[in-house]
């Protein structure tokens, strides 16, 4: 470890996790690429989501099952998937920081929710792309959606906090509650907006199970991109570890 | 080693039983909450800052609601709506009232001198919250019938309206403890009106949306009173269940 | 096994975040009964070091007592003890002065509170405006009633964090007569600026300079020309 | 145009834009936070290069 005294002791890197990490951003491109294949080739074609018998959505009466843009789904749920893990282990090293009180869970944390932000972006994305074409408007209060439209807003938030706060220990503490409050608070949101049966949206009905080939191109793809968020994670860590490092070192220097 | 340590807490408990003073008795937690709350109460009651400026705020907003639907049709369509007009006017005001209650805390430090005293945290949260929910309710006992007055014309609601008490006690109670823990933490940031309504709202979502189900349900009465009624009731219940365990627990953390 | 705890026992007390350490590996043990004043250049960790004792803020390692309780594992109990004064007056503007101090002392237990709160608010010189708001007290009987607040239950170590800033001479005057005459027995810890006030009322001193202890002497142990010169070298030392 | 084939286009071409455009907008996304990444790396690196040359002019006076 570093030696003792006044060297500046920072949130560890270079241990196995980032000898892993480049093999994992091999791995995720590898998966996912062979994902994509798969959901083009191979899989067989599935009508997509299907609304309960014939909806008027915006302007259009819904009710076909169309093809090609159910492929989105492929790499829709995978992200969706690494988003939320991402906001568990974003919670999981809040309620570590709270506890110890050691700067690194607080980097550690930022870091996990930064790549939860991401990961929702992009399953907001994909899934805008889904609701605008099958039907056809660009937003609707769909249970998924809508969660994950919360969900953002909380982590945005979350963002905003922690430029608000100037003290970092008292930052890092506030961010800390409120990363386990959105991660309390997705569920809830999951769960009420699914269970309230509402006459206005409609109810879209996506399951009935996936076929085997789904469920293992979603598994292939699932677990590439969980690939590309752990070394993407590891990336932004060891970078942001090593600007920590060098604003010790000034601190040092400085006077 | 544990011989080393047992003589350890052997000299310890040898120390003076208490360095407390004479003059003090250890009171329970219960007295200190009822101490902290008529703090709040006698505080409000004497400024009135919270109570008038979350009144006047909430006949604002239903005049806001008026020249919204001044174009609209009265009929039936409008009970669906009103529901969630209704909540709109809460949450709004409520915002304003969380603001406002945690600044009297910071204004002097007074937070600091509550944490000096032998106090546990999660008491100050209850007194906090508690005293929240209280203005809450009366300014909603005041701007609820307001809101039923300037409306009623609109259309008539079923005979399951008064119920809408459910809701809105339910609501209350998760917005005055989700809303005191996040108003602690927005008190001490900069900018702290809007940090509040980024993170309240998101975070109330759920329980808005019960609640206005709820509401809805009530106000339309019928099939839909049968459906969703008492399912967004459980879920707002549950909201509120496990918001408040996980705010009282988090608190400690937040003030110290 | 000593005789009687001291007032105040640190042991390497760090308080840390990253690698920031607001204070680094402070020891210190102060007896009854003494004033200890605690100078330093701004950021030098003076306050965190008193918000520690004040149990306001946990130390990240080492150990705190007061009067024998260990502050970490049994706040509430070392709270008992303590009494802190700040430039801050920690009291409801719309509450009277009285209302204020039954406030706290019913969160302390005081056992007669009506009683108590009038014996202070006579002792502080402001028995007669025990019904007006704060609000509209000056700054200097606003510090007055603090001070009052403070000692609402009979704390043993007494804390004082910049109690002057913001306060008028003759205010000052006032306030140190009011400080003696509850010094009793009681543990005094001050953190202040003014190196003048401070080391004339006290019998111990403590120079931080980032976060570690530069010198820690009983006063009459001290040369105080050499004391003054190793203050502005270590005041110096912050500002550069 | 050949009624079978039209009506195999007509499933698949309206929801091309938007199938690609998912998948582009998905790793447009990824490459931006690398992006990201290189940047701190970059800032970080330019503080570092401050401080040798601090270390270098405080070598240079001290001889």
């Amino acid at each position: 470890m570093a030696p003792e005294g006044k060297s500046p002791r920072l949130p560890e890197a270079g241990q196995w996790p980032d000898r892993v990490a480049p093999a994992a951003l091999v791995a995720g491109i590898v998966l996912t690429t062979v994902g994509f294949l798969m959901a083009f080739l191979w899989v067989p074609p599935v009508g997509g989501a299907s609304v309960g018998g014939a909806e008027l959505i915006g302007d259009a009466m819904v009710s076909q099952k169309l093809l090609l843009s159910q492929k989105i789904f492929y790499f829709h749920m995978p992200v969706a998937i690494t988003s939320f893990i991402a906001l568990v282990f974003g919670a999981w090293y809040s309620l570590r920081f709270l506890r110890t009180r050691e700067a690194r869970y607080d980097t550690c944390a930022r870091i996990a929710l930064e790549i939860t932000l991401l990961f929702i972006a992009l399953t907001m994305i994909t899934g805008e792309m889904w609701t605008r074409f099958e039907w056809g408007v660009w937003w609707s209060w769909e249970p998924r959606l809508t969660t994950y439209l919360v969900l953002m807003l909380v982590v945005i938030a979350y963002f905003v906090l922690r430029g608000s706060v100037d003290e970092p220990e008292r930052r890092a503490a506030f961010s800390a509650v409120v990363a386990i409050i959105a991660f309390i608070d997705a569920p809830i949101c999951f769960m009420v907006t699914r269970l309230i049966p509402s006459s206005i949206h409609p109810v879209v009905l996506r399951e009935g199970g996936m076929s085997p080939e789904m469920g293992l191109c979603v598994a292939v793809v699932a677990a590439g991109m969980l690939c590309v968020a752990f070394a993407l994670y590891r990336a932004r860590f060891r970078q942001v570890r090593l600007a920590q490092r060098v604003e010790a070192l000034k601190e040092e220097l400085g006077d | 080693m544990a011989e080393r340590e047992k003589q350890e807490r052997a000299r310890r408990s040898d120390a003076p039983a208490s360095p407390r003073s004479e003059l003090c008795a250890r009171p329970s937690a219960l007295e200190q909450y009822r101490v902290l709350l008529m703090k709040d109460l006698r505080q409000e009651l004497r400024t009135k800052e919270m109570l008038v400026s979350m009144g006047i705020y909430a006949l604002l907003v239903i005049v806001v609601f008026g020249v919204a639907l001044s174009f609209a049709r009265p009929g039936a369509d409008f009970l669906e709506v009103s529901g969630g007009l209704l909540w709109a006017l809460v949450v709004f005001t409520s915002l304003l009232g969380l603001n406002r209650s945690f600044s009297h805390e910071t204004e002097n430090g007074c937070l600091e001198g509550l944490l000096l005293a032998p106090l546990d945290r999660g008491v100050v949260f209850l007194a906090k919250a508690t005293s929240n929910l209280a203005f809450l309710a009366i300014v909603e006992v005041i701007a609820v019938p307001l809101y039923w007055v300037f409306f009623s014309s609109f259309a008539a609601p079923a005979a399951s309206a008064p119920l809408i008490v459910v809701p809105l006690l339910l609501g209350s109670v998760g917005i005055a403890g989700i809303g005191t823990l996040l108003s602690t933490i927005t008190a001490s940031t900069r900018g702290k009106d809007v940090m509040l309504a980024l993170l309240f709202v998101p975070v109330v979502f759920p329980l808005l949306y019960a609640c206005v189900s709820a509401t809805t349900a009530a106000l339309a009465g019928g099939v839909l009173m049968e459906e969703a009624f008492a399912t967004s009731l459980a879920l707002a219940a549950g909201y509120d269940v496990v918001m408040l365990l996980a705010s009282w627990v988090l608190y400690d953390f937040v003030v110290s | 096994m000593s005789a009687a705890p001291a007032a105040i026992r640190c042991e390497g007390v760090t308080k840390a975040f990253g690698t920031r350490k607001a204070v680094d590996d402070l020891s210190l043990e102060l007896p009854r009964g003494a004033f200890l004043s605690v100078f330093g250049p701004n950021g030098a960790g003076k306050t965190t070091l008193l918000r520690m004792i004040a149990t306001l803020t946990r130390p990240s390692a080492g150990r705190i007592e007061v009067e024998g309780v260990d502050a970490k594992e049994e706040p509430d109990r070392a709270r008992e003890a303590i009494g802190l004064i700040s430039h801050n007056p920690m009291l409801y503007p719309d509450l009277t002065a009285e209302e204020n101090l039954l406030l706290y002392a019913r969160l302390y237990g005081v056992r007669d509170p009506g009683a108590r709160v009038i014996e202070l608010l006579d002792a502080v010189g402001l028995k007669h405006r025990r019904l007006d708001r704060v609000r509209t007290f000056s700054r200097g009987m606003t510090q007055r009633v603090s001070i009052a607040r403070a000692l609402v239950n009979d704390p043993a170590v007494v804390l004082l964090d910049e109690p002057y800033s913001g306060l008028d001479p003759h205010a000052i005057e006032v306030f140190d007569d009011l400080i003696a005459s509850v010094r009793q027995d009681r543990t005094f810890v001050m953190v202040s600026h003014d190196l003048e006030k401070g080391l004339r009322l006290a019998d111990h001193v403590l120079v931080m300079a980032r976060g570690r202890a530069v010198a820690f002497d009983p006063k009459d142990e001290l040369d105080e020309d050499e004391f003054r010169a190793l203050y502005r070298s270590t005041v110096g030392m912050g500002v550069a | 145009m050949n009624p079978i084939l039209a009506d195999i286009y007509s499933t698949i071409l309206p929801s091309a834009p938007y199938v690609i455009a998912a998948y582009a907008l998905l790793w447009v996304a990824l490459l931006a936070y690398v992006l990201v990444i290189a940047r701190g790396q970059k800032r970080a690196e330019a503080q570092l290069m401050l401080l040798e040359e601090a270390l270098a002019d405080r070598q240079a006076k001290g001889e």
